[in-house]
């Protein structure tokens, strides 16, 4: 395990106080037990929006708190569900008298909590909403898209949220809206090497030098199968092709694409990657109206990359171009 | 005789007490197709409502409550969720009063059943602790005996784990290794026969 | 190597293809060999900013080209200065009757194709004249400063160059302005793995898996020897300390930090390392008035993170934070 | 009998028809504390410089222009740079002439190590190719004839590079190896050895 960290057992407070140390005037640190990541102000007469999970992700989850973003987020151990209470916690600092929207990735753990913190909430008269983000579709058929993880797509479905909060939509419009954008968008990655939760000390999974895994959650869960390291064109396709079959993408659709780093991939690579993805849509005919590339959901020091494509309409292109304003997305 | 805060106290104190040894097994079990924490949940959960009993209120309902809410500082893991959903239902259930009839427990075990199917998404015959409850239910129904209750409980308990052995994960961590985890126990549910176990006086 | 490309000979042309692809309102790919990267329009009436490099370092150069930044780049292979040809196209690029400012890491082939091209841009009436970046502590004593190499400072004396010819200056000025920013600027580096060079196929050094080198270079230039891999603290404190015996930090005095990841570090390692780092600076009564923390100069998927401080007066001070935006750095 | 383009022409391409051996060579020399491409360099710049023969102008310092700019698109090695900037500051320093006697070569290569000196800040005896041009100016100073000219330098050449074997290398990439560099031929100073060899008729 090479890694720069002091004492594994107190990795993620750590971090956390050196992302308040860096960015004072974006995060604050909160909650009983120091997990939960706030803004340094509530923002008043508008929706709260909140997230939470498993800490490794960076920026995922509270990396996105900011203007036009989240107002908090309660923070997990490495790869495992913060408990109910920086939950609720985050939900009560959030609200404002107009609500507050969970955004919750497709994991037991993170799902129960956040309804009990939301059941918790009601009982202090704070009305709390989830919206699910499930789009590795990798993860399960179309049929079963109830059991498909949140990867990547947890960004966009951010972004719309936060934008659509600060927009002034109350709380049932900035829930449609995020629901909207989360049917709407589909994920696939490919994980290279595995990463190493600190306080195991050794990888999560082990992967031959020459093997890839397309589709593999972002803490090693199995994806498609294993195949052998080829060309990125030849990986780029065969992810692009599972997207498309999931979600066909048609002459004149506008799309957004996020290529994304899983933490020890260079952007070199996601930019080759990028560059397929493309050309692959434009072949089709598509727009693609809105392109990042960069570590925007990371698992530590896996190498890999993800694609996810959201499809747009005109709401969510207007909500996605947004003004917006954290160390990890401006616009 | 009924069943009062002082039992749950006496139960929760008597099973922090025996928890180590069951701690690592589970976090062993666990560890084969999940990820290794159902141990730690369970010790950790057991110290914290240990930790409650002391301030616990006479109301069934509250103490019930209590016990819930301290589950609920352990940790995110599925089971320390699904325990404190439990205990919070069965504690709205009997909210206000100070005892509960022997005979009625297996209700109570009903309704905390079916919030725990409401939070977790799964089913009966998903081999999980729902089973396991499910057998238990079955099994305890019209039982006004206290000791008689515990001893029918943990072998309903003993056989749903062994006779879930041989089927698959459905659901949870191990749902993707479904295959993988058809002859192993599914640690929620030989967690349910050791704290069964742990109950004996 | 396991890496997502395609032909290793093709990597550093489908790379400016992907990034041109992802950002074609900041990149266009020009020049006769495809080898320099500019803005789509030239911006008229202002001071040029050029520079060039070596590949594999992104962002670093070219990704640095944006309003308030870099006007064009000259790209190379992977490690290797390009030739001169481009460094001409990109002053000739950025040319607009006021001079052009190259900005110029100190590597033997980057100063001396760069010196060419100045002389050969003034046999076409352009002025173009160099700042050169050298500021890696590990690289040479005081001394023998002009010995360093330039690391990830050029992020700054870039920022600095670019909003100075933006707010007006003029040739002479803007030279200054950034030959200050890099008379005040210091950079020491930590390696954890080699990165491997795509038409070399293996890792360019070997390092045990307990090992680091402090001072390496982002090609692999040794640096201040090897040690055990120990905590991010000792580790960030070793570092501090080379940096502050080159430079003194004051009470009272104002500084800009950067932690910088190498490529295939964990932003939550940089984190770690940025809580230690203000610490330590905290503690010496300085006010660290501007921060980043991120992946600003990489060396493909090397492993390890750098530390740089730039001593700020007023005049840098409102350089460094007045507005640039290219997908890497924003004001 | 004097230095004129055509001379220029005739040796460039002697050297591009017998530069692959010397590239090979080059390459593994430099690759032992460099990066190994010396070689590549050489092999590309006088296939540059032989595709720039076809249009070379009688003017000597022009065609010196063209063959430096022809070097200037191979790399951003040192060693090309530095032949480049030798080839245009010989070319500067003989513009409008079409022949230039060949006792003034000295003074040419004098020209052209002062801008490389310029150009890429050594000093002698840094071990590098100005080491080489050093030993070569003093023993070719006052030498009239083309056959004892090439015989000199190549001879001042071998012995500027064997003498300076044994001590380290004090600029360039070499330079952070500088122990190691002991014993070692400076690439540059065996490369004006190959180069000058290969230039025999
Ligand atoms: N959705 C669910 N519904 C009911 N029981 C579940 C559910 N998910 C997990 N379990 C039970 O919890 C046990 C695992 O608990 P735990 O290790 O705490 O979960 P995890 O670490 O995966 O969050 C399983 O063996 C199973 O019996
Ligand atoms: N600054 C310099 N001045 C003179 N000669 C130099 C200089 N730097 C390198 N050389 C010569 O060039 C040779 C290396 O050439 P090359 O491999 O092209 O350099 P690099 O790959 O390091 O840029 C050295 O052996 C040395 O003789
Ligand atoms: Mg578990
Ligand atoms: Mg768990
Ligand atoms: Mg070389
Ligand atoms: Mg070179």
């Amino acid at each position: 395990m090479k890694k720069l960290i002091n004492k594994p057992e107190n990795y993620v407070d750590e971090v956390l106080q050196g992302m308040a140390a860096a960015h004072p005037e974006t995060y604050a640190i909160g909650g009983a037990t120091g997990r939960m990541l706030h803004r340094p102000q509530p923002v008043a007469q508008k929706v709260g929006v909140v997230s939470g999970g498993g800490f490794g992700h960076i920026p995922v989850f509270g990396g996105y708190i900011g203007d036009g973003l989240l107002d908090a987020c309660a923070i997990g151990d490495v790869f495992a569900s913060p408990d109910m209470n920086p939950m609720l916690e985050s939900i009560q600092f959030a609200s404002t008298g107009k609500g507050v929207l969970c955004i919750v990735g497709n994991y037991g753990g993170d799902r129960m909590n956040f309804d009990m913190a939301c059941e918790m909430a009601a009982m202090e008269d704070i009305t709390a909403v989830k919206v699910v983000v499930a789009d590795d579709v990798a993860a399960a058929p179309p049929e079963e898209s109830e059991k498909r993880r949140g990867v990547a797509g947890f960004v966009y479905v951010t972004k719309i949220a936060g934008a659509a909060a600060a927009a002034g939509y109350d709380l049932i419009q900035t829930q449609n809206v995020a629901q909207k954008a989360a049917d709407n968008i589909r994920s696939i990655g490919v994980a290279l090497t595995s990463c190493t939760v600190p306080q195991a000390g050794k990888p999560t999974f082990d992967i031959a030098d020459d093997e890839i895994e397309i589709g593999m959650g972002i803490h090693g869960e199995p994806g498609v199968g294993r195949s052998k390291l080829t060309s990125v064109d030849t990986i780029a396709d065969q992810m692009i092709d599972r997207l498309l079959t999931d979600k066909p993408v048609n002459s004149g659709d506008r799309v957004a694409i996020l290529v994304n780093g899983l933490g020890a991939t260079p952007v070199e690579e996601l930019y080759l990657m990028m560059r397929r993805a493309k050309a692959r849509l434009a072949d089709l005919g598509a727009e693609l109206a809105h392109i990042r590339v960069g570590n925007y959901a990371t698992s530590m020091e896996m190498a890999g990359a993800s694609i996810t494509l959201m499809h747009l309409d005109d709401e969510l292109e207007c909500l996605l171009n947004a003004g917006a304003d954290c160390p990890f997305w401006r616009n | 005789m009924a069943f009062t805060t002082e039992n749950l106290r006496t139960s929760i104190v008597r099973i922090k007490d025996r928890i180590g040894p069951i701690g690592d097994e589970m976090n062993a079990l666990d560890g084969r197709l999940g990820d290794g924490d159902l141990g730690v949940t369970l010790v950790n959960g057991f110290r914290n409502m240990s930790e409650a009993t002391e301030a616990m209120p006479e109301d069934l309902g509250m103490a019930l409550f209590h016990a819930a809410k301290a589950m609920t500082a352990v940790s995110g893991s599925s089971f320390g969720t699904l325990m404190a959903t439990a205990l919070m239902a069965a504690g709205k259930n009997v909210k206000g009063q100070k005892e509960v009839e022997w005979v009625e427990v297996a209700q109570l075990l009903q309704s905390a059943q079916d919030a725990m199917i409401a939070r977790g998404g799964a089913k009966l015959g998903d081999k999980t602790v729902l089973d396991s409850l499910a057998a238990i239910i079955a099994e305890v129904r019209d039982e006004d005996s206290p000791d008689a209750l515990l001893n029918k409980a943990a072998s309903a308990a003993r056989e749903a784990r062994d006779s879930f052995k041989d089927k698959p994960n459905k659901i949870g961590r191990a749902r993707v290794y479904a295959d993988k985890s058809i002859g192993l126990e599914d640690p929620g549910m030989a967690a349910i026969v050791r704290l069964l176990e742990a109950l004996h006086p």
